[in-house]
């Protein structure tokens, strides 16, 4: 389907980016913030994937698609180091607030 | 949250920015999808996005490995896992699952790991499978004989780094550039890349989520 | 390279090559130690003599390697350069003397030493660097091998002394960097050199030029102590005496000061710079700054913190001296680049011989230390008269030549400003001397400790003896031809050079 | 344009669940959203072609990361219920 | 040894020596001094080959771009490549011993993993400096970035950890920012590779946002005011050659990325107006970082602020740079002299803090632990030292003029 | 060894010996050796006024900015009462300092400031001059310190304050004054134009040191505290060095110069007059002989005055001067030494000797005819016809009050000093007395020596003449008498509302004030010691510090704050965005 448009799954990607961007802001939740961080990824991948989908050719454009699972394995990594930290730090001052990082 | 406010508004002139930039984009961008494929027989495997992943991108792929590596250090340097501790018969209803599933994850992340060289599949997605596995195994209380072997774990987790760079140096020697297989051998070269990091991938994104170091005595 | 660039590298590692050795001795090794440390001291000297006589004769002196491309690490000796690195070399050595035996039985003093000898590394450098870039090297590692000394005691008062001084230098020495990257992205390399390197760019670049020299002097002043740029140096005042021997003498200050000379004479050339119109406000800043550090003076109690105000005032005779246009004031303002080390450093030796033989550390203290300790009181008597400007010790040279330079340019408020600097000199000095030679000694000193058979240990009598004598000697001696003065008469005369 | 619709419909629910799985006001909900966000993100991924990616965020993106995520959630909550008990009736 | 050998050489034996260290623990601290040794060779000889051939490149997988990644060296990078070998042997040496007065298991624990985690920011930073492939940045940026968290992280103590915490999400959204910009380069230009993006870019407001989302990601990730929030209380809390590596090491990578998007990627979308706002952020991080450094309480936090100011400073380049006919060019020689310079006066300032440090803390306890410290951190500081007054590497950067960029 | 070797060894040896004296003071072994040869001293002083020749100079080219030491006539005239008081002094000193606990200090200060002396007399180029003038200026007031108790200390305070204001006025003086003269040799310096900023300067700089009005309130205070033989020197010998400098360095004959004319006959005037009103109520002896110096110093200025209204007849009151300078300079010496034999009195012989001795001085000083002072009176007066506009006038009445009030503080004096009945007198007191009266023996002939001075007596002297030289004489006697007799009715003390050092009192106060203000405590005793004041401000500093710090770091926590830093990471994207779109 090379003629197809999938640019709104892109305008779809940056609106996850947005979102995960001010929730990242707005929450103190550290779960949550990871979370954010999940799905600013999330976002980014999509536009990834989407712009290798426009481009002309028989199948999609490889190259973002290899990028994207690169970032996946990094991100989950992130993930899991952030919340080993996070784990760690609350449980070094567990009358510490969640959130309460300042 | 007063703060609420000027942020939301914020991320909306961010989201506007980007879409600005998505739909100015070319509408078919160039891309690389006629190099790749264009280049695809000589890389050894047919599926392109392995023959990115492992060929063309190989370095990215290699330092990915390292980050993998350095997730599970920096977890392990961080806390000491919940490693479940209890036997078998303390959870009568996973022996048997594990029975059943364990054979077809292994199997199938085998498989995977194989059909990435022509079709959707290759070490991450087999190393997703493998990690599972290894939940399930340790949830099992295979954990405790596991960790008796903490050794062999961390030579499995590292095992696709060294292999990894081995092959670089290899291809080094052979044809004096970085991951430069020989003419005609990418596939092999690849395979072995690939089976090393299954069993580093799976292993570190399994024991990720114990999500700290092994609760064992100092060696 | 020819056979003299040798002597340009020797002049560096005699103290540089002793800094890392001694940095490796035992603690306990101090005999090594201090025979390592009049080594290095010794050979230094000799081949500042060396240096001294070949340039006399006028044998040229360079030592280039490309570090980077189009900035070479270059050393040379000119006239300037050679003032400058002798007056190093020789209070160098007396400090060392007297650091020997100022820190006899206290801990660290391979720690001490190291960073001691590594620090007249940079001064030497800060000499004898024959283009801007070496020199900022060489500025900036004087910085970060002051620090160690400064803090050397290690107590909370010493830890904050070396932050502020950590702090004030440290920035100064950015701004420095962003004007030297600058004048470098105008103008290429710099190499110092008389009448200044910059004139073609005059015409084109002025306002540029004259940013550029704000921000040289403020990178500068720091070190220099120029008031508003002056705060770390009271404060440094925790480090003990021969360090602030060194920072006020031999080094810190002055090494802002000769930068700041470097810079009007050898960067911008004084006459471009006054084409410019920037000479007149550094000799206002210079004028505030005599001004004020001499009324802070007064009020300070604590011996060495009154030296330190006084630094700041004197030192900005130097910076007057080049600010004013004209062979007469530069005379006056390089030659007291000179006088200015050897008076103050015989100061502050005589400030630690009262603090380590006796405990004084508080003018109000020092009731009847010339009975006590006669010889080093003379010694400060010397050098604190000198300070006033009393002729003929070396201090009333240089105020000389200033006044006149500032007189010929047509500057006569200069004339004001030292007159109130000499007044406010005499005032926070002449009653130390009342209290030193007048007042009956107190039953008991604060903390006396008889040290040697002298009234203090000899290595600690020898530096401000010899010292003081140098303040008589470029006094009464200016005119003979081995003077600073005369030296400093031929810089003037090549930076004004028909 | 039933694929468009399918697209925009898709897109609509990922775009709610990403908004659901970051602000709803209970964690655990909010966590189910996410993991249910990577499935329907795996969807997407096939949608455009993407099927190596759709396997990998499936095992990993969603499933791994989900996991990772609700067994912190479930440590998170057992601390501080052994904090609330040890401090007795403090506040949450 | 070939470029190609000694790039491979540079990332490698970092990388197998993390590996190896986390399998076998006791050997951590040789494996670093031979990690030390071996990229120390490297960066030399790979210096004499810029110098005398120029920019070397090498074909990972013999590609090439735009298909493959290249690995390039020229002045900038073997510059940067240098000043890292040079801290990076310092603090092997330096951390060799670091650790030894501690001797409760906790301390053991994090020598244990200091050691990888040290390597791998030493593979990430090589990577980096030896990257022209904007993606593979992203990597290496994100394998610094993990390196760096948990080494803050290590030192274990709550402000640490909470330093950490706050740092690891910078980092990561920041990532996250300039991966989002790397994938509409991608789009735009159809290729990651660096030298070459300069020929493919239109500029157009995809370019525009690209560049400005990879900007933001990487001056938070650089610390220039006002991001810098999260510098001070990592670096301050950060074990002492932790801390050095920071300083010196961390946070100019991303200026590095900075310098090659802005002056060899994207030279065109470089206006006066965009330096302006480098410079003022610049002058303003100064100010800022200078004036704080002077109310702070501790050495570490003056230390951490002066860094803030020191990057502020790095930062001034843009707009000097921009200024000036023929750009980069004509900047290279003093913009090198500046990065050297910034660098190695960290590392100095940092050894001899951490001289003092020790001496301070260990007073009491281990007198001889001091004199044991002492030659290797004036080693160290010697090393720098020599660095800055060019001793040690004539000609380090090699020829800016027909190579940098 | 020829007369040229000799004249300048003995040029060298003028000031040179009592370095050399004050040098060889550090030797212990030697130090009373030296003590007992002071006047010795400046037997080489004395030598060179009696066998040097005028013109004669040395070079010492490696000393300095090319020191030349010569003689001229001023100078031998000069070197001459100064050299005769300083040997007296120093003789004099020998018995008075017996039983002093730190002889070797006052003598050590009393050599260098002869040195200084003697030097800045001989001194033929600017900076010679001014290191001796400095060098003396220095050394006495270790002099004036030398005692060590409260009012000691004060004095040399108020001295040291003065002295070093003089000093950088005539520095800078000296500055303009060769800047534009060109060179620094005094013979050649007035050739060029003359720098109006170098006159103010040294006109105020030397008047200091002359005890110029409203300048000199140093004096009163300086004198009853320093030792006797350092009161004389310092009144005789010292305070005409701002004299010399007057007449070296002023253009005195060669330009008219009516406003530092004007301001000198009204300053000198003016001292005489205050010294008179201030002088007579004071009670100790010494504080009236230093008011009467400033009295007398007032009229030598107003001579210099009348020269800078006249320079075609300057040579003329040149000569008046120096007869009134030598004249003022001896017999002021004799009374202070006169001081202590007066006191030490014993024998009929010794009360007879020692009334005679005083009343002798006195009486020239006053003026009275056929001695040395009614020479130096019609000397000057013979120079007041010429002056223009009504000067004359002026001073032919002020003068004669002027000597009236001389007479009247003369009276007071020998009131306070009168040798009454013999008492037991310690031992060391004989050695007072023969350089008293050698001293006493030079002011009856000293003045006479001078060359010319018989020459320039009147030719006929006629009653009326001595009538004219008499009456203020008498006048003055006759006032002090009835001053003695109004003072049974009023015993209240005038030294409260005219106190020694006038105006320096007035001073004094809110000078400590500035200083307790700039220091933030309590004004302590005496000199310095601004003890607690720094710490106390660093404090203050510190919590200012602290505040500034504080406020800061509150907006550095709000900078790290999550929203606020995510707000500027967005705005920094906006920004740069909207740049590039530009």
């Amino acid at each position: 389907m090379p003629d197809a448009d999938y640019r709104i799954y892109a305008l779809a990607g940056m609106a996850l980016f947005a979102i995960g961007f001010y929730s990242m802001l707005v929450q103190a939740h550290l779960l949550r913030r990871i979370m954010a961080l999940n799905v600013m990824g999330s976002g980014v991948f999509l536009v990834y994937i989407a712009l290798g989908a426009q481009t002309p050719g028989p199948i999609p454009d490889p190259v973002p698609h290899a990028m994207v699972l690169t970032g996946i394995v990094v991100s989950v990594c992130a993930t899991g180091l952030a919340l080993a930290l996070v784990d760690r730090a609350q449980a070094a001052a567990s009358e510490v607030e969640p959130g309460d990082d300042a | 949250m007063t703060s609420r406010m000027p942020i939301g508004v914020l991320s909306l002139a961010l989201l506007a920015a980007l879409g600005w930039a998505v739909l100015s984009l070319p509408l078919r961008p160039a891309g690389l999808t006629a190099a790749s494929l264009a280049k695809l027989p000589e890389s050894g495997v047919t599926n392109p996005v392995t023959a990115v992943l492992l060929n063309y991108r190989g370095y990215d792929t290699l330092l990915e490995i390292g980050v993998l590596l350095l997730a599970i250090v920096a977890v392990w340097s961080l806390r000491r896992g919940e490693w479940p501790a209890s036997h078998l018969h303390d959870r009568p209803l996973l022996m048997p699952l594990l029975r059943v599933v364990l054979p077809v994850l292994l199997l199938a992340a085998g498989y995977l790991l194989w059909i990435g060289a022509f079709a959707p599949g290759g070490a991450f997605q087999g190393g997703a499978l493998l990690g599972g596995a290894i939940v399930l195994v340790m949830l099992g209380g295979l954990a405790r004989r596991a960790l008796a072997f903490e050794r062999l774990l961390r030579a499995g987790l590292v095992l696709g780094v060294i292999v990894f760079a081995a092959v670089c140096a290899v291809t080094m020697l052979l044809t004096g550039g970085l991951l430069q297989f020989p003419a005609g051998t990418g596939g092999t070269w690849i395979m072995v890349i690939e089976s090393a990091a299954l069993v580093s991938i799976g292993l570190t994104l399994g024991l990720l989520y114990f999500g700290g170091r092994p609760n064992a005595h100092h060696a | 390279m020819n056979l003299q660039s040798p002597i340009l590298l020797g002049i560096l590692l005699s103290s540089f090559v002793t800094g890392l050795v001694i940095f490796f001795l035992k603690e306990e090794s101090h005999r090594l130690r201090t025979w390592l440390n009049l080594l290095g001291a010794g050979v230094k000297l000799v081949l500042v003599a060396v240096l001294l006589s070949g340039v006399y004769r006028g044998e040229p002196y360079n030592f280039a390697i490309e570090f980077l491309p189009g900035i070479p690490f270059a050393l040379g000796a000119d006239s300037n350069a050679v003032l400058f690195v002798t007056l190093s070399s020789v209070l160098w050595f007396c400090t060392t003397i007297y650091a020997v035996g100022y820190l006899e039985h206290t801990p660290h003093r391979s720690r001490f030493f190291g960073f001691f000898s590594l620090c007249v590394t940079a001064t030497t450098g800060i000499a004898l660097s024959a283009n801007l870039v070496t020199f900022l090297t060489f500025y900036e590692l004087l910085t970060l091998t002051t620090y160690p000394l400064i803090v050397h005691r290690g107590t909370r008062e010493a830890l904050r002394g070396g932050k502020i001084y950590l702090t004030y230098t440290l920035i100064g020495g950015a701004v420095l960097l962003l004007a030297v990257v600058w004048l470098h992205g105008l103008a290429g390399p710099v190499v110092f050199k008389e009448r200044g390197v910059i004139q073609a760019l005059v015409g084109t670049h002025r306002g540029e030029l004259q940013v550029m020299f704000l921000l040289f002097i403020l990178g500068l002043g720091v070190k220099a102590a120029l008031v508003p740029l002056h705060g770390w140096l009271p404060k440094a005042m925790v480090a003990p005496a021969p360090v602030s021997a060194l920072l006020h003498a031999v080094a810190v200050v002055k090494a802002g000061a000769f930068g700041i000379v470097r810079i009007v004479y050898d960067v911008y050339g004084v006459e471009t710079a006054a084409t410019l119109g920037v000479l007149q406000p550094l000799a206002v800043a210079a004028g505030i700054t005599i001004v004020y550090g001499s009324v802070r003076a007064l009020f300070q109690d604590e011996l060495k913190k009154r030296l330190a105000y006084s630094t700041v005032s004197q030192v900005s005779y130097i910076v007057l001296g080049a600010a004013i246009l004209g062979p007469v004031a530069t005379i006056g303002g390089m030659v007291h680049l000179v006088h200015q080390g050897i008076m103050k450093i015989t100061l502050f030796f005589c400030a630690g011989n009262y603090a380590e033989t006796l405990g004084t550390h508080r003018v109000s203290e020092m009731n009847g230390v010339g009975r006590r300790m006669p010889l080093t009181t003379m010694a400060f008597t010397v050098a604190a008269l000198g300070m006033i400007g009393v002729p003929p010790l070396a201090g009333y040279v240089s105020k000389w030549y200033l006044q006149k330079g500032a007189i010929q340019a047509g500057e006569e408020w200069v004339a004001l400003v030292l007159g109130a600097s000499s007044l406010l000199n005499a005032a926070y000095f002449l009653p130390i001397l009342y209290r030193a030679w007048f007042n009956a000694p107190p039953e008991q000193w604060p903390a006396e400790h008889r040290v040697g058979t002298w009234e203090t240990h000899w290595m600690l009598l020898l530096p401000p003896l010899v010292t003081a004598g140098l303040v008589i000697y470029a006094g009464v001696f200016a005119e003979s031809s081995f003077s600073p003065l005369v030296w400093v008469k031929l810089i003037a005369a090549r930076e004004y050079a028909p | 344009m039933i694929l468009q619709i399918f697209d925009g419909l898709l897109l609509l629910v990922i775009v709610v669940l990403a908004w659901r799985s970051l602000n709803d006001r209970d964690v655990f909900r909010a966590v189910i959203s996410f993991i249910a966000l990577g499935l329907l993100i795996a969807v997407a991924w096939v949608r455009l072609r993407a099927p190596d990616v759709a396997l990998a965020e499936a095992a990993v993106g969603s499933g791994l990361t989900g996991a990772l995520i609700l067994s912190a959630l479930v440590r998170m909550r057992r601390r501080e219920r052994a904090a609330t008990a040890t401090r007795g009736e403090a506040p949450t | 040894m070939t470029s190609a050998w000694a790039m491979a050489s540079l990332v490698l034996s970092p990388l197998v020596a993390a590996a190896l260290t986390f399998a076998f623990p006791r050997l951590g601290r040789s494996l670093a001094l031979g990690t030390a040794g071996v990229a120390g060779l490297a960066v030399v000889r790979l210096m004499r080959l810029v110098f005398a051939g120029g920019v070397q490149t090498h074909r990972v997988s013999g590609w090439g771009a735009p298909l493959g990644i290249e690995l390039r060296a020229d002045g900038l990078s073997v510059l940067m490549l240098i000043v890292t070998a040079l801290i990076g042997v310092a603090i092997a040496l330096y951390s060799q011993r670091y650790f030894v007065s501690e001797h409760d298991d906790e301390a053991r624990h994090r020598e244990r993993y200091f050691w990888p985690l040290f390597l791998f920011l030493w593979t990430a930073l090589n990577a980096l400096y030896l990257s022209a492939d904007i993606f593979n940045l992203y990597v290496t940026l994100e394998m610094l970035g993990f390196a760096a968290v948990t080494l803050v992280a290590l030192a274990g103590t709550h402000a640490a950890l909470t330093a950490a915490l706050r740092y690891v999400f910078v980092s990561l959204s920041a990532s996250l920012f300039y991966l989002l910009g790397v994938g509409l380069v991608y789009g735009q230009c159809g290729t990651v590779d660096l030298p070459s993006l300069a020929a493919q870019a239109r500029p157009g407001p995809a370019l525009w946002v690209a560049l400005a989302l990879m900007t933001g990601g990487l001056v938070a990730k650089a610390a220039l005011f006002p991001l810098h929030g999260w510098l001070p209380p990592a670096h301050a809390n950060a074990p002492a050659p932790v801390s050095a590596l920071l300083s010196a090491l961390v946070v100019k990578a991303p200026f590095y990325i900075l310098l090659r998007l802005w002056f060899e990627a994207f030279p065109a979308l470089m206006t006066p107006a965009v330096a302006q706002v480098f410079g003022a952020l610049g002058a303003a991080a100064i100010l800022w970082g200078s004036v704080h450094a002077l109310f702070q309480p501790r050495l570490k936090l003056v230390i951490a602020y002066s860094t803030v100011a020191q990057l502020g400073y790095l930062f001034l380049l843009f707009p000097l740079t921009a200024a000036q006919e023929g750009g980069f060019m004509a900047w290279s020689g003093g913009l090198m002299l500046l990065g050297a310079h910034a660098c190695a006066k960290t590392a100095m300032f940092l050894t001899a803090g951490n001289i003092l440090h020790a001496a301070g803390h260990d007073r009491i306890e281990d007198l001889d632990g001091i004199t044991h410290i002492l030659p290797v951190s004036v080693f160290a500081f010697g090393l720098a030292g020599m660095s800055l007054i060019g001793l040690d590497c004539p000609r380090a950067a090699g020829l800016p003029g027909n190579g940098c960029c | 060894m020829n007369a040229s070797a000799i004249q300048s060894l003995l040029l060298l040896a003028a000031p040179g010996l009592p370095i050399l004296a004050a040098l060889a003071l550090t030797i212990t072994s030697w130090r009373g050796a030296v003590m007992r040869a002071t006047p010795v001293a400046a037997v080489p002083a004395l030598l060179l006024v009696v066998a040097g020749q005028s013109g004669a100079s040395l070079h010492l080219p490696s000393l300095g900015q090319h020191a030349v030491l010569g003689l001229d006539a001023v100078g031998r005239i000069f070197l001459g009462f100064t050299s005769v008081l300083w040997l007296t002094s120093g003789w004099y000193a020998r018995a008075y300092l017996a039983h002093d606990p730190n002889p070797v200090r006052f003598h050590l200060f009393f050599f260098l400031a002869m040195a200084g002396n003697f030097g800045l007399i001989l001194a033929s180029d600017v900076p010679t001059f001014y290191a001796c003038f400095t060098l003396m200026g220095l050394a006495s007031a270790g002099l004036v310190l030398h005692r060590g108790d409260a009012e000691a200390v004060r004095a040399g305070r108020v001295y040291l304050a003065l002295a070093m204001l003089g000093e950088v006025l005539i520095f800078t003086g000296f500055v303009f004054l060769t800047v534009s003269g060109g060179t620094t040799q005094i013979a050649e310096l007035h050739r060029g134009v003359f720098s109006q900023p170098a006159l103010l300067l040294l006109l105020a700089g030397f008047g200091i040191k002359a005890g110029a009005l409203s300048l000199h309130f140093w004096l009163p205070l300086a004198h009853p505290a320093a030792p006797v033989p350092a009161s004389a020197v310092l009144s005789g010998a010292m305070l005409k060095a701002g004299l010399l400098g007057w007449i070296r360095f002023l253009p005195l004959g060669e330009a008219a110069m009516p406003l530092s004319g004007f301001t000198l006959i009204s300053a000198g005037l003016g001292a005489a007059v205050l010294g008179t009103f201030v002088g007579v109520v004071q009670k100790n002896p010494k504080t009236v002989l230093a008011y009467s110096s400033i009295s007398q110093m007032g009229i030598i200025t107003t001579g210099i005055g009348i020269g800078a209204l006249r320079p075609e007849s300057w040579l003329d009151i040149q000569w008046a001067v120096l007869i009134y300078a030598t004249h003022h300079a001896l017999a002021k010496g004799a009374l202070f030494l006169g001081i202590g034999p007066a006191h030490a009195a014993q024998t009929r012989l010794q009360v007879i000797t020692a009334r005679v001795g005083l009343l002798l001085p006195a009486l020239a000083l006053a003026g009275a005819p056929f001695t040395s002072g009614g020479l130096a009176k019609v000397a000057i007066k013979s120079n007041i016809a010429f002056l223009p506009g009504g000067w004359a006038d002026v001073l032919g009445i002020l003068l004669p009050l002027a000597a009236v009030g001389t007479a009247l503080k003369m009276a007071r004096f020998l009131w306070l000093t009168w040798p009454g009945h013999p008492h037991p007198a310690e031992e060391h007191a004989k050695g007072l007395w023969p350089p008293w009266l050698c001293l006493v023996g030079a002011v009856l002939v000293g003045a006479w020596l001078l060359p010319g001075a018989l020459g320039s007596l009147p030719v006929k002297l006629t009653p009326a003449k001595l009538w004219l030289a008499t009456w203020p004489l008498l006048v003055g006697g006759g006032l002090a008498m009835l001053g003695a007799w109004l003072r049974r009715w009023f015993s209240g003390d005038l030294t409260r509302w005219l106190p020694a050092g006038d105006l320096g009192v007035l001073l004094e106060r809110p000078l400590a004030r500035v200083q307790l203000r700039m220091s933030g405590r309590p004004v302590p005793d005496h000199a310095d010691g601004h003890g607690g004041g720094s710490a106390e401000k660093d404090l203050r500093g510190a919590a200012r510090l602290a505040a500034v710090g504080g406020r800061l770091a509150r907006i550095e926590d709000s900078l790290r704050a999550w929203p606020v830093a995510g707000a500027a990471l967005l705005l920094l994207i906006g920004v740069i965005l909207w740049l590039l779109a530009q």
